[in-house]
């Protein structure tokens, strides 16, 4: 089944051309990645397929519904939520409250301000639920800017995944990560997969990860899907190898 | 010039040491002054400062009531806020225990402290705010002026007006605030009363501290008045002179200025600057009358400060002199009931009198009448830094100057 | 936060038997009359810091809704008399809060300084306005002898009254900033971005912030017209926003109760200060420039040096 | 050999916490020096230290016998010791050209100038009018890099330079180090992408929880697999 | 017609003046990203200078250049002693306004002790004595001189900034000062060096308002609002963004008065609130 179809999406920034007539269809329970030379446009896809930018031309679907000229916040509430490539936490919040505040939201808990936190059960549970399953729960008391790095990242996801998302969208999730950390990572994102269910994008430089974790690879050069394939058939792709792979196979 | 202020600190500190070993003899009354002591009204506050102390050494130095008391006034930054104003004028009362309220420039201010003076029963002597609600529909018994009020002075401009030859088309310029518009108020109500005809060819009304007057003027011009009135009130009139002499606004038209035009500062500001033929008034003149006490005071001024005071200072002396009085003819500063009945009616030589008057308070509205002089602007260095001053004066009348119930039930409309 | 929430209750006890017992021990009139002052400008603090100190929105023109309570309860009272006095106050703080939907609805489209600068013109028209339309406001001459509320009409029972709406009013405050809300204000503070992504309207929280803030503020207005009864359109003038926002700064604009120890350093040195010298101005502005220096979070970080020093 | 670059027992803390514990260096002329170690091992700390912009609270940092601990930023930069940051930090309103005006603010002469940076960098003299906000990650860090070489470095801090770009850009980075090797150029380099620190480093020192606890030539690296699994986690 | 051109340029004196005042306020809040609240008291300062320099040595140039350099100087220092502490603090940008508002309290009440409370004043030289009549419109000859230093300092200021080493360097400050630091800049001379030239600006514009204006204590604060809206209405560190500020509030004051003369005093917020609503980053904003 088909979760999110992106139709002749077209976007221009001043005079360049960022996203040239894209078309592609993203399936339920897919776990893919985008690659691409840096300023390829990768972000910019998630931007217009998030509704945080309007496409200049094209439609976007999710879950069959025309969501192009949707609010960020309700595409969200949709489920089809972001994590981003500098981790976007909340740094002078506690890591619990960090997730507690996304599972307030999930719960539309958000407007309540008559009662204080402890009165949301529901919130608290998942919230708990989520810090465990990702390791977190001896830092949870800890300030959010006191994680490492990549804790950072793995906050960031679990912030995410307390909305529930059927589509995860993610912005290089082992950016700035030691090999160590990015192997946790590749770890979290398979069981995600697996044990959340959740269908992920997500843009990666890391030809490993992608290798390692992705069913599916979407190449992207210049604002233009070139290549769409298994990671396998990709690595052997000319047009991949001499726009982004390159011979010396960092 | 710091060493000065060292020195002048120096002489103030052996003073009060002095007037304290005094004071174990005789009992202190206490007066509560409120004056702004900063910012643009801060001249006001400093001069009003400076005559008082003129007044109570001259006082103080007699003795009131043979001796058995004398008088100490703390003054206070009312930083021109009403309210912050209000909460000192309570704190004079209930913690300091002073027996009279003092001062006030800003009529926003005077106009809350009467209230305290109201509530409290406490005298309060306003030396220098011009609002004629204060002595009309908003007067109180406890409640004095010493100094005139912008009915007086506009009063006295629209006959001078009546009397000027040739004009017809009259335009007013004034800050756009109660002071402002209350004079415009005045001077129409004065001609219409007197019976002149004249046509208004526009109303112009920039903001209190407006640094900039050029479209203004640009706009007077083209208007093409006969006379420019003005109620400007502080440094504006300073500003607006300056900027309007290179437009050639003097030449073609009067200048007309009654109430606050004549401030000896703008003189002494401008100096040579400061064109000829403008025809301003005062509620203090350093040059008129031309009479001994008026120059003993400016005088001791000029010795105390180092400059020439400015109309406030002769507001704050008499304000002084009054309580004075009151207390010795009543014989003790408790009987606040008895000060205002001695009070009512009362009569004093104040340096603003020329020959042959007196100066006295109205019992009925508790309104100093005073005469009005008013003059225009004439070469005069006697009084340095200034180069002009006022001369060739007319006089009017003080009993004719005093508003009528029919003006102020006309105020009472006007500003509910 | 465990930790916190301890502090936060000192903080409350504190801050309860320090004004409370001032009431009991037959202070000067004087003494209520700035304690009265510090509690009103306490509470306009607090609800102002409700938007700044959590969102970072710095609006410039509070006065607008501490004038508008002003003068609503100041208007009606000396028209329809003192009983209407409470009433007046709450209704005051209900129209602000209907006056700063539409505010807010065109002011919180922006950011940053622009935000804060619309929010000034905004006070100052309305302040303009006030000073001009002499027979409805009367003008800059303003409006004296307010009288207090029947039950509340010495100066020492209206205080008491000050204090219990005080009271409840901040810890209305405390619980909207501790509730999901709250928090989400402080998330839009630190991470706009992410809280659109989880699917929260960034726009709408901080009206509803800006909301609460104004019917408070309004709420510290509408009381301030009852301690001296007499009103002025300076109340509405852009250096009353500024006052407060420098207590909340000077206080603590992170902590809870910074703006009300802001609010009462300010009150207590202008009237110590003045009333020694002409030269207040001067000696306010070194006692500032100290605590700038040296106190990098406010003066709330006394308290913090005293906690630790406690501790070790 | 030469040694250009000593730092001895720097101990250097973020607020409270103890970062860097004893950090002792040595940095030959004309070598490329590799400092590898996790995220969070002190990477950046040694390189911001080495630079000025962190003050250690005991150690000492010798440049060409120059003692440099107390010196600002500026003056290290001036005396030639220069660092590319790990997040770039582009001047994104200023142009191209004028990005690299401003890494000439040094005032040290030697073989970099505009022209000899454009006949490294080919793409930044296409580019040299567009806002540096503008670029591509990988142009970005080309520019980051061309920036501190105007300024004549002595010796070249490249802070994580492959990071975030894609492999066929890091290859570019890879032959761009080698061309300043031949140059005669100094290079720290820290890395955690060893495939790409082997392919260009002399020597490599590794760093784990602030402290040095490995260094070898890159041979007898290469060599270790133990090592590269314990610190580097490989 | 002829009121209308007579109006105009009436409006463009006011508005060239405004725009002196605020020159140095965009200067370093733009550019510096610095928040000088105090503004106004150099403006204060710069007048008092130049009546001080006047009255020893009777000479209005002479003036202008101690005042220029004696507000830049104090403003240098209170940036190296005071200012310096602030940067990279937490909430450093609230710290700056409650920093920057000590400094108008200290400098207003100096002023007041130093010169004491009444007015002073500057002749203006004889050279710019008078005006030029062009039919029955005057154009005062000093009201030519401050256009004149206007478009001069907009020019000399667009220059600067972009077209020399020291605007770059300074554009670049403003992005970020660690990095320029690393590239062998001394920042913290330069960040001093711009507020010291932002507070001369005050300064020469205090001097040069002078001969208009009502020198006394407390005159600087009315400026600051004033020079605020000239700075937000143009874009923020936009040089030309703020002449066209200042352009637009001395016009529409200047017609204001001929129509609506009971309301011009509210004008400049009223633009100031229509402008923000239709533009949200000011006239000269990049729409992103």
């Amino acid at each position: 089944m088909v979760l999110c179809e992106i139709k002749g999406l077209d976007k221009r920034f001043g005079g360049i051309h960022v996203t040239r007539s894209m078309d592609f269809k993203i399936q339920e329970g897919e776990l893919s990645a985008i690659i691409g030379p840096n300023g390829a446009g990768k972000t910019t896809l998630f931007n217009l397929i998030s509704g945080f930018i309007r496409p200049d031309k094209g439609q976007v679907f999710f879950m069959g519904r025309d969501i192009t000229n949707m609010t960020p916040e309700n595409i969200t509430r949709l489920g089809m939520v972001r994590s981003f490539q500098v981790s976007s936490i909340f740094p002078d919040e506690k890591v619990f409250d960090n997730i507690f505040l996304a599972a307030l939201s999930y719960h539309k808990k958000n407007w309540s301000f008559y009662k204080t936190n402890t009165a949301y059960k529901d919130a608290m549970k998942d919230a708990e639920i989520i810090l465990n399953s990702l390791n977190l729960n001896e830092k949870a008391h800890l300030w959010a800017y006191e994680l490492s790095h990549g804790d950072q990242k793995v906050l960031d996801i679990a912030i995410a995944l307390a909305m529930k998302p059927s589509l995860l969208l993610m912005d290089e999730p082992t950016s700035g990560m030691s090999p160590d950390e990015r192997k946790r990572m590749k770890v979290l994102l398979k069981r995600l997969h697996e044990e959340f269910k959740i269908t992920i994008v997500f843009i990666e430089h890391d030809m490993d990860m992608v290798m390692d974790v992705a069913q599916k690879v979407r190449v992207l050069v210049q604002g233009q899907l070139i290549a769409e394939n298994t990671p396998e058939v990709i690595m052997q792709t000319q047009s991949v190898i001499d726009a982004y792979l390159g011979e010396d196979g960092f | 010039m710091f060493k000065k202020h060292f020195l002048v600190l120096g002489l103030v500190a052996v003073i009060v040491l002095l007037s304290f070993s005094v004071s174990m003899a005789a009992e202190v009354i206490k007066i509560g002054a409120l004056y702004p002591m900063t910012g643009r009204a801060g001249l006001y506050g400093k001069d009003s400062e400076a005559a008082i102390k003129i007044a109570l050494d001259e006082v103080n130095a007699k003795g009131l009531v043979k001796g058995k008391y004398k008088l100490d006034v703390i003054i206070t930054d009312d930083q021109s806020k009403p309210d912050y104003a209000v909460s000192v004028a309570k704190r004079y009362i209930t913690s300091d225990k002073v027996k009279f309220l003092f001062g006030v420039i800003s009529s926003a201010v005077g106009l809350a402290v009467t209230e305290v003076s109201k509530d409290y029963k406490v005298i309060f002597i306003g030396t220098d705010h011009a609002a004629t609600d204060l002595t009309a529909h908003k007067f109180q018994r406890y409640y004095f002026r010493v100094s005139n009020n912008t009915y007086q002075s506009m009063f006295a401009g629209a006959m001078y007006l009546k009397d000027m030859p040739g004009w017809k088309k009259i335009a007013y310029i004034g800050p756009d605030y109660a002071y402002g518009r209350d004079q415009w108020l005045e001077l129409r109500y004065g001609l219409d009363k007197l019976g002149v005809k004249y046509e208004i060819v526009g109303e112009f009304w920039p903001k209190l501290y407006e640094p900039d007057y050029t479209s203004y003027i640009t706009a007077i011009i083209r208007a093409k008045p006969d006379i420019l009135v003005a109620g400007f009130w502080g440094g504006d009139t300073v500003a607006f002179i300056k900027q309007a002499k290179a437009y050639g606004l003097f030449e073609k038209m009067k200048y007309f200025h009654p109430d606050a035009g004549g401030n000896y500062e703008l003189f002494a500001a401008m100096g040579d600057e400061l064109p000829d033929g403008l025809i301003l008034s005062a509620r203090h003149h350093n040059n008129w009358p031309p009479t001994k006490e008026n120059k003993a005071f400016v005088d001791k001024f000029y010795k105390a400060t180092g400059r020439y005071p400015s109309y406030a200072a002769q507001g704050a002396y008499a304000g002084i002199l009054f309580i004075a009085q009151a207390i010795e003819k009543v014989g003790n500063p408790n009987d606040t009931e008895a000060l205002v009945k001695a009070l009512e009616g009362m009569k004093l030589k104040l340096p603003e009198d020329p020959e042959g008057f007196t100066s006295y308070i109205d019992p009925k509205t508790h309104q100093i009448v005073q005469m009005q002089a008013i003059g225009v602007t004439e070469k005069n260095d006697k009084f340095p830094p200034a180069k002009k001053m006022l001369g060739n004066f007319k006089v009017y009348p003080a009993d004719k100057l005093m508003p009528t119930d029919e003006y102020v039930e006309l105020l009472k409309k006007t500003k509910k | 936060m465990m930790n916190n929430i301890k502090g936060q209750y000192i903080g409350w006890i504190v801050f309860f038997i320090v004004f409370m017992s001032l009431a009991f021990l037959n202070p000067t009139e004087h003494t209520i009359n700035i304690a009265s002052k510090i509690l009103v400008m306490g509470l306009f603090a607090t609800a102002f810091n409700l938007l700044f100190g959590t969102t970072g929105l710095l609006s410039f023109g509070h006065a607008l809704f501490f004038g508008l309570g002003a003068y609503i309860t100041g208007m009606v009272v000396k028209s329809y008399g003192a009983e209407v006095f409470i009433p007046m106050v709450f209704l005051g703080g209900i129209i602000s809060a209907i006056v700063s939907i539409l505010l807010g609805f065109l002011c919180l489209r922006l950011t940053g300084v622009y935000f804060t600068m619309l929010t000034l013109a905004f006070a100052q028209l309305v302040w303009g306005i006030t000073i001009k339309w002499y027979n409805f406001t009367g003008g800059d001459d303003g409006i004296q002898g307010i009288e207090r509320p029947p039950l509340f009409d010495t100066f020492s029972s209206y205080y008491i009254l000050i204090l219990i709406v005080v009271f409840i009013s901040m810890l209305l405050i405390y619980i909207v900033r501790s509730s999901p809300f709250g928090m989400v204000l402080r998330g839009i503070g630190q991470n706009p971005k992410r809280i659109t992504f989880l699917g929260m309207n960034v726009y709408r929280h901080c009206l509803f912030a800006y909301v609460i803030s104004a019917f408070f503020s309004a709420i510290a207005g509408g009381l301030f017209a009852g301690i001296d009864g007499s009103i002025h359109p300076n109340l509405f003038f852009w250096t009353q926003s500024g006052g407060v926002i420098l207590m909340t700064i000077l206080g603590g604009l992170n902590s809870f109760f910074g703006p009300l120890i802001g609010a009462t350093i300010f009150i207590i040195l202008e009237d110590v200060v003045i009333r020694q010298t002409e030269y207040w101005s001067f000696v306010i502005g070194v006692i500032m420039l100290s605590a700038v220096i040296f106190l990098p979070k406010g003066v709330i970080s006394l308290l913090d040096f005293i906690q630790r020093l406690r501790k070790t | 050999m030469d040694t250009v670059l000593v730092a001895e027992g720097l101990n250097t803390f973020y607020g409270k916490s103890h970062i860097l514990f004893d950090v002792s260096l040595k940095v030959n002329r004309q070598e490329t020096l590799c400092l590898m170690g996790r995220n969070g091992a002190g990477k950046s700390t040694t390189f911001k230290t080495l630079v000025a912009v962190l003050k250690p609270r005991s150690g000492k940092i010798l440049f060409n016998g120059i003692d440099i601990t107390k010196k600002k930023p500026y003056e290290v930069a001036r005396l030639g010791l220069s660092l590319v940051p790990e997040d770039r930090r582009i001047f994104p309103t200023l142009t191209v050209k004028e990005n690299l005006l401003m890494g000439a603010s040094t005032h040290r002469k030697g073989i970099w100038n505009l022209d000899m940076v454009f006949e490294f960098f080919p793409v930044l003299k296409d580019y040299q009018s567009r806002l540096g906000g503008n670029l591509s990650g990988g142009e970005q860090q080309m520019l980051t890099i061309a920036r501190t070489l105007m300024g004549n470095p002595e010796v070249i801090l490249l802070d994580e330079p492959s990071e975030g770009l894609s492999p066929v850009m890091v290859s570019t980075l890879k032959d761009l180090i080698i061309r300043l090797k031949s140059v005669g150029s100094t290079i720290i380099l820290s890395e955690q992408n060893v495939k790409f620190a082997q392919s260009v480093s002399d020597r490599v020192v590794i760093i784990d929880k602030g402290s040095i606890c490995y260094e070898s030539d890159i041979e007898t690296f290469k060599k270790n697999e133990e090592i590269k699994k314990a610190y580097l986690a490989v | 017609m002829e009121i209308y051109i007579s109006q105009f340029i009436g409006g463009l004196s006011v508005a060239m003046l405004l725009f002196l005042v605020a020159s140095g306020l965009s200067l370093i809040f733009g550019v510096a990203n610095i928040f000088n609240f105090a503004h106004g008291s150099f403006y204060l300062l710069g007048s008092y200078i130049a009546y001080q320099t006047i009255s020893l040595f009777p000479n209005f140039w002479i003036g202008l250049i101690t005042a220029t350099i004696g507000a830049g100087l104090i403003g240098a220092i209170l940036e190296f002693i005071f200012l310096k502490r602030l940067y990279g603090r937490v909430n450093e940008g609230p710290f700056q306004i409650l920093l920057t508002y000590s400094f108008i309290l200290i400098l207003d009440d100096a002023v007041k002790f130093i010169w004491g409370p009444e007015y002073k004043t500057i002749v203006k030289p004889d050279i710019l004595e008078g005006s030029f009549v062009i039919g029955s419109i005057f154009i005062p000859k000093y009201n030519v001189f401050i256009i004149i230093v206007g478009i001069a300092i907009a020019l000399l200021a667009w220059y600067v900034l972009n077209k020399t080493k020291a605007g770059m360097i300074v554009r670049a400050s403003s992005l970020d000062r660690t990095m320029v630091g690393l590239l062998g800049v001394n920042v913290s001379m330069v960040m001093t060096a711009v507020f010291g030239i932002a507070t001369a600006l005050g300064g020469l514009a205090g001097a040069m308002a002078a001969p208009l204006r009502t020198v006394t204590p407390g005159a600087g604060i009315e400026v600051i609002i004033d020079s605020l809206i000239v700075v937000v209405l143009g874009g923020l560190g936009n040089f030309w963004g703020a002449l066209l500020g200042a352009l637009i509030i001395g016009e529409v004051n200047a017609f204001g008065i001929l129509w609506i003369p009971q309301w011009a005093s509210l004008l400049s917020f009223a633009i100031m609130i229509i402008v923000l609503i239709f533009k949200p980053q000011g006239l000269f904003s990049k729409s992103r």
